[in-house]
């Protein structure tokens, strides 16, 4: 049977929007109801048989989760990502997806995943429980409301950590002259949008290491 | 024999062989710390390593049987000590030959089976079973040897033995083939590397030693000690010709064992079955062709 | 019915026992069993620590499988929440005199993962460790520095008490579980029963029992041996 | 001593008297046979008493031998005769319906009794057919084969055929041997037997053996058994593989001890013996039926009679009559007891529970057949291997090894049985026909006399020993018979 | 009435008295009682144990012209010594709790005291017969009292088997009555001397006929190679201690027979100048022992059913036997007559441990027991003893008769048989662990838990027969006289032997030392274990490394089934029955005969076939009528 070009079996599909297409790759807006029928198009119309992944990106800002199902096929070594928004839900009445574990068998675990760090529930997967986290009972940890740090200080008894040894070397002028978090947000270039930005922090640091060094003699 | 020699002969037996045992213990480790060019461990350190052992504040036992597991096999190896015939003490060897000897062997290997089953664990059972099919694959070229070696000596006491080659030559000149063939056995009957099968560290957590602990574990180090002796020293006066005195039996009985332990560190483990199919066909086929001679 | 306690380090009467002591500790200082339980990157450094280049046998330290047979446990690396109920239960099956190395700075604080839900932080909370090694996976240099220093806090333990921690876990068992049981939950039990082992080699002190023994014994059924019986 | 021509002659009056005593009173009609057997059996006693070691001939008709119809009364005779009166009052049909089958029961003894005694060859030959003809008769009246083209109508008709075949041969055997010899008394025959000893002579003791063969269940000619014992009453079957059998084989006996000496004689016997035991036993392992397989092995307990037989001299004899006897009370017991027993095996499981005691009769009958020591069976067996043994020559030893390989197929199938019976009955197992017949006493009675012959077997076996010696030497025989005449060329 | 008459008359009615009242509460008392009086009458005839002379019976019967008369040899002796001490034990075990139990169970208990008294009647009169035929009937007797003993447990299995091994019985008693005929032409008697002056004037196939008679005979009952098939399954389905009575002692009556027959009479020398091509009958013998000892072990190793194990082994022990006595020197055969009363010692003790295990836990089979050590530990130590006997190991008496046969192998050179034997021992071994192992150790299961010993009226039976493993194991020297009698009567050279062991030129054997020299070994290691190491604290069975695995009940943390997967996988290839396809092929050959005849009977025209007859013998009369007239 000859090959049907992919862009005329996407555009079957109400509601989507092709936002980037390269040779390996695709990238596909579509709206939450009519993921599942594109899935089913492609599976069975153009030979992207391999659900590589699930992944689900919380914007808080706008209350939505994102799902993005990978979909590789084999014979034309093409990728197609689709993207969709669902509703973030609240704790009162949990976010919720259809699953497409009849499509693609993988889909369990990365539902099941999903479900134990996001709490969005995909109706049809055959088995809603934990999955790595067994001993969390706690909020899932990978949404953004979660605040790590402030569980940790409040769960394990955060001591300084000050031994004798190093009581010794501060005593003698040695140790850290420069505080972790001003390093942290000195040094700190990732987020830096700008070249400059990040020469200027550079120096700072490196101004605060001679001022170390020079207690040292 | 006076009742003095009797229990001079009953205290230094074994300690000589527990002594000889370590020193041998330590030449395998120092063998094969060399071929995988490491320096190895220091001069003491089996000695270390028992003391430390029976030294443990704690120990765990599965029950009365697990005990006496450890006992059966430390009391085998002592009682087979003592029937091994060594330069100025061979009273008490006189009294049971050669085949005693073999079984007196295999009873040490029925108490460690009975106190690693009380152990409940099936990471030991599953190491004994191998460990008692590994015994069935080299005893029966063992027993051939020795077979080999009582004929052409005309007698199970190993005294007779040592005797007959001091007067002729050695054995291993007479019977070449059978004393390849013996070092075929030795090498699956202390249980190094080639046919280590049944303490197979990464597949059964070292088998049958999985839950000896403190002076359990140390009891089997002494018993690896004496098997080291045993089969140098049983090896030695069949076909080396056994020494007259300490000077001339003992390196015999080092050289008889780092032969195999050299070759031992080189070689990755068989499976059961091929430790039966190797330890079956060769060194038996060897055997039976030299015995076709002596016969 | 609270048991009168005995004091905690128990002297030793006739003068031979020193002799016999002291030869002791400096067998255990010379041969040392090794348990690596490889529960983060850190156990990557061992290898190298044993073979050719660094040679740990010649400290007499052998590697072994089973905590049974091992006296060092080697805690490589982070320690999850989950790892950590098996880490415990390893260190409980263990024969004592037991030391505990924690290799990597994640054992020390938390490490890199401090700020993780899931990674304990401090490993001597649930269990009293004896050197810690830190580096983010420390050098094998650095890990044979870390277990000659074991070794010398065994050999002259009787002088700095440097070399028997292990007993702290018996002495101070209460603080220990009460850890182990902010973490795990209430109903958190092992199989080996370190309650009667204390008293069966009688380290126990006041510090043993305390509100979290009481919190044990709630809901375990300790799991006593099967004595052999005739009839 | 003539008064013995009454045993023939009272039966068979009395068959031809009892329908017409039975228009009148049923009741009478329904003892009159009993009466006649007992009467003959004192007839019997006395004779027994009075022959003592020797023996009697009677000339009827005052003829001198050639010619006339003779009777040879020995305890041979006496004994076989003893017994037909014996078996056929046990066997009697007190329940049967209309009188006709009383008299062709009193018809059946008659011929027997004829068949025993008498000496000529001719005589027998008539006797054999009456016997035949009252068989037909007995089967065809048999209530099952009332029911229209039932299987035992078949299995009657086919039994027709053989034996009016076998009857053919048999009558073909003695012409040629009154073509040979120009006389058909057995005695006179026994002194010409130089002129049957050619291959026509063997092949007139051939067609005899054959033609006798049919009623004694030889081995080519004995198909019938099986289906004709499956179908006719139990107690007819007792009679027939009990006695009947054995008189045919008595006819060939006489023949081959008085007139055939030949060796060859001895070897077809020999080999029709051993086809009939290994066939007999082969079958019987697959037999699923009880009734098929005692008839099975029924054959087969006749082929080893065979056998014996086929040792020359008097202790063939000896031995042939001590089997023949245990034969008669082991399979006759094993028929009537079947009465209660019949059917497939496998309903049969768990009647060990329901009766022990037949259970326990069944063993003491199965156990002597086997040959298992304390039994007679054993102590017969047991000879009959030694004769066999010294006889020497390749055959016997075949012969041998044949009756072992069956003692032990014989053990195979009748131990999976035992098995069967043992077992814990289930669902498809018959509960036993609780009404009680006598049949059952009976089988019980022959089992009793079985346990008390075990503690009298060497008295019971010299007795038998030196019967056999009297009436195996042809030269007593001639003298009583032929007293002018000397034995002739006989050596 | 001679001694051995009162002996007779004892058992005999024993017999009846038990028989009467076997269904009675009382026949627990009688039985026991009964057997005692039995065993006390026949130490009291041991003087022909120790050179004494013979006991004649005055009852001779002479019944068709045979004569038949018993006596009481020291070989007897031997034999019966042992079959009573088995009953004995059997029937103390038999009458006490487990009795009870198998009442309950619907099992015919009376029945089952009969069949013992029955096989111990006709043992005796087997063992005290004087002559050929009386010796045949003793084996008839013999061969239907186990049937009796086998066909009692209402298992279909067990049924079966039983008729099987009646059919081998009766093929064997053929055998044997057609040897004897063939003696008995000879010169017409049936007296032991006949086979003797017998077999030397007949011709050789003749000979080789005779001897191979007799070997049949006496390898059915023995369980050898070929005939091997029924014994195990037989044994294994008779009811409790009637298998361990019937594996002790029964199928050693083809011992005594192979002793008192082809030993006695024939000999060595005829022996050796018999033979097929170019093996002579003794190698022959020799192998099918040597056989007999290997591939029944290696059979027993697959059983995951503790009674048949121990079946099967019984059959390969009865190699050694055979194996001892062929070699025809003074310790070989002494081996082989010593290694019968080890080995009716330790399987009698074996087969009660098994039996106690099912009368506590229900069920005999390997791969649903486990960590009854705590449980039972004196039934555990008696299995303990019975293993180490078993396996030969030093200071049981298994060890004695192993070391007398390996040393005459070794003296008379058999390399190959040699390797046999030891073949034998080492699969013994590998078995015994995995019988012990599966039943006592490893993890308790959880229906276990509450699994008491068993009462004392079975332990007593089965301590006494360890306790006699284990004297008769440390000091040889008490029964070893009896063998030595046991030699000389049977024309044997005779053991040199005192208490300890065996004094041998070349290299002899003193237990006392042995023993000594490894209770010294035991001391010396309960010494280093008990006062150098520390306390040790005993942990409970879920207290156990698994990788860091939290142990719980409901997964079963216990290795037992496929015990030996590398040699199975190794040898499991040869095992595919293949004397089971022997067996089969003879059924099948019957069954094809029987079919060819059937169809005979079902001809349809048997009058056409007489026919046929007739006119052929008319043709052939008229052609030589025609010729003759």
């Amino acid at each position: 049977m000859n090959k049907v070009p992919i862009d005329e079996i996407l555009n079957k599909v109400n509601g989507i929007k092709i936002t980037h297409k390269r040779k390996t790759r695709i990238r596909v807006d579509v709206d939450a109801d009519s993921l599942p029928t594109l899935l089913e198009l492609i599976k069975g119309r153009a030979s992207y048989i391999h659900l590589s992944a699930i992944t689900c990106v919380d914007w808080i800002a706008d209350n939505q989760f994102e799902l993005v199902y990978h979909v590789w096929s084999y014979e034309e070594k093409c990728l197609i990502s689709a993207h969709t928004r669902i509703d973030r839900g609240s704790e009162s009445n949990p976010a919720k997806y259809v699953s497409v574990y009849d499509l693609f068998k993988p889909a369990d675990f990365f539902e099941r995943d999903i479900f134990e760090m996001y709490g969005v529930t995909f109706i049809g997967s055959p088995r809603m429980e934990k999955f790595i986290l067994t001993e969390w009972n706690g909020v899932p940890p990978m949404l953004k409301d979660f605040d790590a740090e402030a569980y940790v200080q409040e769960t394990f008894k955060w001591t300084d950590y000050n031994p004798d040894w190093l009581q010794e070397l501060t005593d003698q002028g040695g140790g850290i002259a420069v505080k972790p978090e001003d390093i942290r947000t000195a040094g700190n270039t990732h987020n830096m949008s700008t070249h400059r930005e990040r020469d200027k922090a550079k120096a700072a640091a490196v101004k605060a290491n001679e001022k170390m060094q020079g207690w040292k003699q | 024999m006076n009742a003095l020699h009797l229990m001079a002969e009953l205290i230094f037996m074994p300690l000589i062989a527990f002594i000889v045992g370590m020193m041998m213990v330590l030449m395998m480790r120092k063998i094969a710390a060399r071929l995988q060019r490491r320096i190895g461990p220091p001069f003491f350190q089996p000695l270390y390593d028992i003391v430390k052992l029976y030294g443990k504040d704690t120990q765990i036992s599965h029950g009365l049987i697990h005990d006496i597991g450890i006992i059966m096999a430390v009391g085998g190896y002592i009682g087979a000590e003592i029937l091994l015939p060594v330069p100025g003490m061979e009273g008490i060897a006189a009294k049971g030959g050669v085949i005693t000897l073999s079984y007196f062997l295999m009873i040490p290997s029925l108490g460690m089976a009975l106190g690693v089953g009380q152990c409940a664990n099936p990471n030991g059972s599953i190491g004994i079973s191998r460990a008692l099919t590994a015994m069935l694959a080299y005893d029966i070229p063992f027993i051939l040897v020795v077979f080999g070696a009582a004929w052409h000596y005309q007698s199970t006491s190993l005294i007779g033995m040592i005797e007959y080659q001091q007067m002729h030559q050695w054995g291993i000149v007479e019977m070449p083939l059978l004393a390849i063939a013996g070092l075929f056995a030795l090498q699956g009957m202390l249980g190094k590397q080639p046919f280590e099968i049944y303490i197979a560290p990464a597949e059964i957590a070292t088998g049958p030693m999985v839950e000896m602990s403190g002076k359990y574990m140390g009891g089997l180090f002494v018993m690896q000690t004496f098997q080291l002796y045993t089969a140098g020293v049983l090896y030695a006066s069949l076909f080396l010709g056994g020494g007259t005195s300490f000077l001339t039996l003992l390196p015999k009985a080092f050289l008889v064992v780092a032969l195999p332990m050299s070759i031992a560190f080189m070689f990755p483990r068989y499976k059961t079955e091929d430790v039966i199919r190797i330890l079956w066909k060769w060194p038996v086929m060897l055997a039976l062709i030299s015995l076709a001679f002596i016969l | 019915m609270k048991k009168e306690l005995k004091i905690i380090q128990k002297e030793r009467t006739n003068p031979l026992a020193h002799v016999f002591d002291d030869f002791i500790s400096f067998c255990q200082s010379k041969s040392l069993f090794m348990l690596h339980y490889c529960t983060g990157c850190g156990a990557i450094e061992l290898p190298p620590a044993m073979t050719s280049r660094f040679d740990m046998e010649r400290l007499g330290i052998q590697p072994m499988v089973t905590p049974r047979q091992a006296d060092i446990l080697l805690i490589t690396g982070y320690v999850s929440i989950k790892t950590l109920k098996r880490v415990i239960l390893t260190y409980e099956q263990m024969q004592s005199p037991k030391y505990v190395i924690g290799i990597c700075s994640c054992t020390v604080n938390g490490g890199m993962y401090w700020q993780s839900y899931a990674t304990a932080k401090k490993l001597n909370e649930y269990m009293p460790v004896d050197v810690y090694i830190a580096g983010c996976m420390p050098r094998p240099e650095a890990v044979m520095e870390g277990l000659q220093r074991l070794k010398d806090n065994i050999r002259n333990d009787k002088k700095e008490h440097k070399g028997s921690a292990w007993k702290d876990y018996f002495n101070r068992y209460d603080y220990y579980l009460g850890n182990q049981q902010a973490l795990f939950g209430d109903d958190w039990q092992t199989p080996t029963d370190i309650i009667a082992e204390a008293k069966l080699y009688d380290l126990e002190t006041e510090e043993t029992y305390g509100k979290h023994t009481k919190l044990l014994e709630k809901h375990q059924t300790p799991l006593l041996p099967q004595e052999m019986r005739i009839k | 001593m003539n008064s013995l021509v009454l045993l023939v002659v009272l039966p068979l009056f009395a068959a031809f008297i009892i329908p017409v005593v039975a228009k009148f009173s049923p009741k009478l009609s329904l003892f009159t046979g009993p009466v006649v057997l007992c009467i003959n059996l004192l007839l019997i006693m006395s004779a027994w008493i009075k022959v003592g070691s020797g023996s009697e001939a009677i000339f009827l008709g005052g003829f001198l031998p050639p010619v006339g119809i003779v009777f040879y009364i020995d305890h041979f005779s006496l004994l076989f005769s003893g017994l037909i009166a014996g078996m056929v009052l046990i066997v009697w049909p007190w329940d049967a319906k209309e009188s006709r089958l009383y008299s062709l029961y009193m018809l059946l003894s008659a011929a027997s009794f004829g068949l025993v005694l008498s000496a000529d060859l001719f005589n027998l030959y008539v006797f054999y057919e009456l016997l035949a003809v009252a068989t037909y008769g007995i089967i065809a009246a048999s209530p099952i084969s009332k029911v229209p083209n039932s299987s035992a109508t078949a299995a009657s008709l086919r039994y027709l055929f053989i034996s009016s075949a076998g009857s053919v041969m048999l009558l073909l055997g003695i012409a040629i041997i009154y073509t040979l010899t120009g006389t058909l008394n057995i005695a006179h025959l026994a002194t010409m037997t130089t002129s049957l000893d050619g291959f026509a002579g063997l092949s007139a003791f051939a067609l005899i053996a054959i033609g006798a063969g049919v009623k004694a269940e030889m081995f080519p000619v004995n198909s019938w058994v099986a289906e004709v014992y499956g179908t006719i009453p139990r107690q007819l079957s007792a009679l027939l593989a009990g006695l009947v059998s054995k008189l045919a084989v008595i006819l060939i006996i006489r023949m081959l001890l008085m007139v055939f000496q030949q060796q060859a004689a001895f070897d077809l016997l020999l080999v029709v013996g051993m086809l009939g035991v290994i066939s007999g036993e082969m079958v019987a392992w697959r037999a699923k039926d009880m009734i098929r397989m005692l008839s099975f092995s029924s054959i087969a307990q006749l082929g080893l009679i065979f056998i014996a037989f086929s040792i020359a001299g008097s202790k063939g004899l000896w031995i042939g009559m001590a089997l023949m006897l245990h034969h008669l009370l082991v399979k006759g017991g094993l028929f009537l007891m079947a009465d209660r027993f019949a059917g497939h095996m496998g309903k049969l499981k768990g009647l060990a529970k329901h009766s022990p005691m037949a259970a326990a009769v069944f063993l003491v009958f199965v156990l002597s057949l086997l040959g298992v020591p304390p039994f007679p069976g054993f102590w017969i067996k047991l000879l009959l291997i030694l004769n066999l043994a010294e006889q020497g020559g390749g055959l016997y030893h075949v012969a041998i090894a044949t009756i072992l390989l069956a003692t032990v197929i014989e053990t195979a199938y009748i131990f999976k049985f035992v098995r069967i019976l043992y077992q814990k009955a289930d669902a498809d197992s018959t509960p036993i026909n609780k009404n009680y017949s006598s049949s059952y006493t009976f089988a019980k009675l022959f089992a009793l006399i079985l346990l008390v012959s075990m503690l009298f077997v060497s008295p019971i076996s010299n007795h038998l020993k030196d019967i056999a010696n009297h009436s195996a030497s042809p030269h007593i025989y001639i003298n009583k018979i032929l007293p002018t005449k000397q034995l002739g060329d006989r050596s | 009435m001679t001694f051995l008459d009162h002996l007779f008359i004892v058992v005999f009615i024993s017999l009846i008295a038990i028989s009467a009242l076997r269904n009675l509460r009382i026949v627990d008392k009688l039985a026991p009682v009964l057997y005692g009086l039995i065993l006390i009458m026949l130490v009291r005839m041991s003087s022909v144990a120790y050179g004494g002379d013979v006991y004649l019976s005055s009852v001779s019967l002479d019944l068709l012209d045979f004569k038949m008369h018993w006596q009481f040899t020291a070989l007897s002796w031997y034999f019966a010594i042992i079959t009573v001490v088995a009953a004995l034990a059997s029937a103390v075990f038999m009458s006490g709790d487990w009795g009870r139990q198998y009442r309950e169970q619907g099992g015919n208990y009376g029945m089952l005291q009969l069949a013992l008294i029955v096989n111990v009647f006709s043992m005796i009169l087997l063992l005290g017969s004087g002559d050929l035929l009386s010796l045949f009937i003793g084996w008839e007797f013999v061969s239907w009292a186990s049937f009796l003993m086998m066909v009692l447990s209402p298992t279909k299995l067990a049924k079966k088997s039983a008729v099987k091994y009646i059919v081998y019985a009766m093929t064997g008693a053929m055998a044997l009555m057609v040897a004897i005929v063939m003696i008995y032409s000879v010169n017409n008697s049936l007296e032991f001397k006949q086979i003797g002056e017998v077999f030397t004037q007949m011709s050789t196939s003749s000979q080789l006929a005779l001897v191979l008679l007799f070997f049949v005979a006496f390898a059915i009952k023995m369980g050898l190679l070929p005939f091997h098939l029924w014994q195990a399954i037989a044994y294994a389905e008779t009811p409790g201690p009637g298998a361990a009575f019937l594996g002790a002692i029964s199928s050693r009556m083809g011992m005594f027979t192979i002793v008192l027959v082809i030993v006695q009479f024939i000999g060595l020398g005829g022996l050796k100048q018999l033979g097929i091509s170019f093996v002579n009958m003794q190698t022959l013998l020799a192998w099918v022992a040597a056989l007999t000892t290997i591939i029944p072990t290696y059979i027993a190793l697959q059983q995951h059913d503790a009674k048949r194990l121990l079946a099967w082994h019984g059959v390969g022990q009865g190699g050694y036997m055979l194996l001892g006595i062929i070699m025809f020197d003074s310790i070989g055969s002494a081996g082989g007559l010593m290694h019968v009363l080890n080995h009716a010692s330790y399987q009698a003790a074996l087969f009660m441990t098994v039996v106690a295990v099912m009368y506590r836990t229900g069920t005999s089979d390997l791969n649903k027991l486990g960590g009854l050590v705590t449980q039972m530990p004196l039934t555990f130590l008696v299995m303990l003893i019975g293993i180490i006997g078993l396996a030969g190991l030093p200071p049981m008496n298994g060890f004695v008769s192993k070391w007398l046969v390996y040393r005459s192998l070794l003296v008379n050179g058999q390399p190959l048989l040699f390797v046999a034997a030891v073949l034998g021992t080492l699969g013994t071994i590998l078995s015994v662990y995995k019988l012990i192992h599966n039943t006592f150790l490893g993890q308790l299961r959880l229906e276990h838990q509450n699994v008491r010993e068993v009462p004392w009226s079975m332990l007593v039976p089965m301590l006494g027969l360890s306790i006699i493993v284990f004297i008769t194991g440390f000091m040889p020297g008490l029964i070893l006289p009896w063998i030595a009698s046991v030699q000389e009567s049977v024309g044997l050279p005779v053991i040199a032997h005192h208490l300890g062991g065996i004094e041998y030129a070349k290299g002899g054997l003193d237990m006392i030392w042995v023993s000594g020299i490894l209770f010294y070994g035991f001391g010396v290691g309960a010494l280093i274990f008990y006062f150098l190491g520390g306390k040790s604290k005993r942990v409970h069975q879920y207290d156990n490394y698994a990788g860091g695995h939290f142990l719980t009940s409901d997964v079963r943390y216990h290795y037992s089934n496929n015990f030996y997967p590398g040699l199975m996988h190794l040898i499991g290839g040869w095992y595919r029955g293949s004397f089971k396809w022997l067996e089969n092929s003879i059924v099948s050959v019957v069954s094809f005969f029987s079919i060819f005849f059937e169809n005979i009977y079902r001809a349809k025209q048997p009058v056409m076939l007489l026919l046929i007859g007739v006119v052929l013998a008319l043709f052939a009369l008229y052609r030589n009528l025609g010729v003759g007239a």
